[in-house]
């Protein structure tokens, strides 16, 4: 199936784009796509963390990924300051 | 206007406290976050604040409802800002009123906390030598 | 404008916040207190404050400096209106900026329930059928 | 010596003046002025409770009342709501 994941803030800079289209074979688990991604763009190992979220909700590392979702990356949110 | 709101203008306190004023509430407390001058010491020249912005504006809403459930009565409005900011401007403003004050100084502490764990929303601070995305590295 | 103030006009959250705004102060926190439509049940038309002005003001500033003192860097602002106020309106507005929010939220809590506490001002609630000064009784 | 007192809210409706002069022999302290001022009106007593201040301070029970001096009665302050 392809995938469709949009990229935020520090995640779009490394990716080089705002949306990013993935070749996958079905199903894929948060975990797994997690790990095709970072094997794909190493520099996302450099994060703190990040998260995905599943059409606008945030997604635990077992859910599974399925055609048409919509993925996003979520790196950590804007934090500390005031 | 909408309680919850993502927008590239200037945010109005006045207007925010406007729309959670209820005559039965007796106290408003509000929060209001700003663009600091500098991160450790180190001059912020600007912010740019991005939104994934269907997914903020529903956190943003979920917190709300929260408020609401957790604090029977209260009213709450929350508008964030995002786009290029000069220090000292406001990013973000939580108005709750409540019956009474204890409650609605709880409960928009609550929200700003909860806001600034959940909602999708990323910051870069800009410095006369470079950028940085904030909180993204460990 | 002074930032500690005792006045018959109409309070303006946009000029108090504007008056403890500082771009090394990311976090303000504001608390108003306005008049509530009702007490125990019954229904309130309007509301009378009165002042003992000179040590209404030396006490606010009292608070202020303290303040000031208990959180270091924080700016504040203390306005409270007196007169003949309608339900809704607002009674008294402080505003208090600090480096980080979670001082902001404490060194406001703490201005708002000390004034209660210390500062000189009446308040008489005006129903349809009568009238009361507030915590006179037992 | 003469006293000035200045009366504000429930204490002000109960005395019927916002301004009060009390002939006073010296020296007092503030109980027992309270005290005499409660003989005159009978009425204070029925405050849950009032201070009284001396030159915009509020004062103790034995703090000494002197000529001259500006004195305020302080019945309870605005109190619970909001």
């Amino acid at each position: 199936m392809k995938l469709e994941i949009l990229l935020f803030g520090i995640a779009r800079e490394i990716v080089g784009s705002s949306k990013l289209q993935l070749e996958q074979e079905e199903p894929v688990d948060v975990k797994s796509f997690k790990q095709v991604l970072q094997r794909r763009y190493p520099k996302m190992n450099h994060l703190s963390y990040y998260k995905v979220a599943i059409n606008q909700e945030f997604a635990e590392d077992d859910q599974l990924i399925k055609e048409g979702d919509e993925i996003a990356l979520i790196p950590p949110v804007s934090g500390g300051a005031f | 206007m909408s309680l919850i709101k993502i927008t590239d203008a200037t945010l109005n306190a006045n207007e925010i406290i406007a729309q959670v004023l209820r005559d039965d509430l007796g106290g408003i407390d509000i929060f209001i976050g700003t663009v600091r001058n500098q991160t450790k010491g180190k001059k912020v020249v600007r912010l740019e604040y991005e939104a994934y912005r269907p997914m903020a504006l529903s956190e943003m809403n979920k917190i709300a409802n929260q408020v609401r459930e957790k604090w029977p009565q209260s009213s709450i409005a929350i508008h964030h800002r995002i786009g290029i900011l000069n220090t000292g401007e406001a990013v973000v403003v939580i108005a709750v009123a409540t019956p009474h004050r204890q409650q609605a100084f709880e409960a928009c502490k609550y929200a700003i906390d909860t806001l600034k764990e959940t909602v999708p929303i990323w910051k870069k601070e800009v410095f006369d030598d470079g950028e940085v995305w904030v909180a993204a590295h460990p």
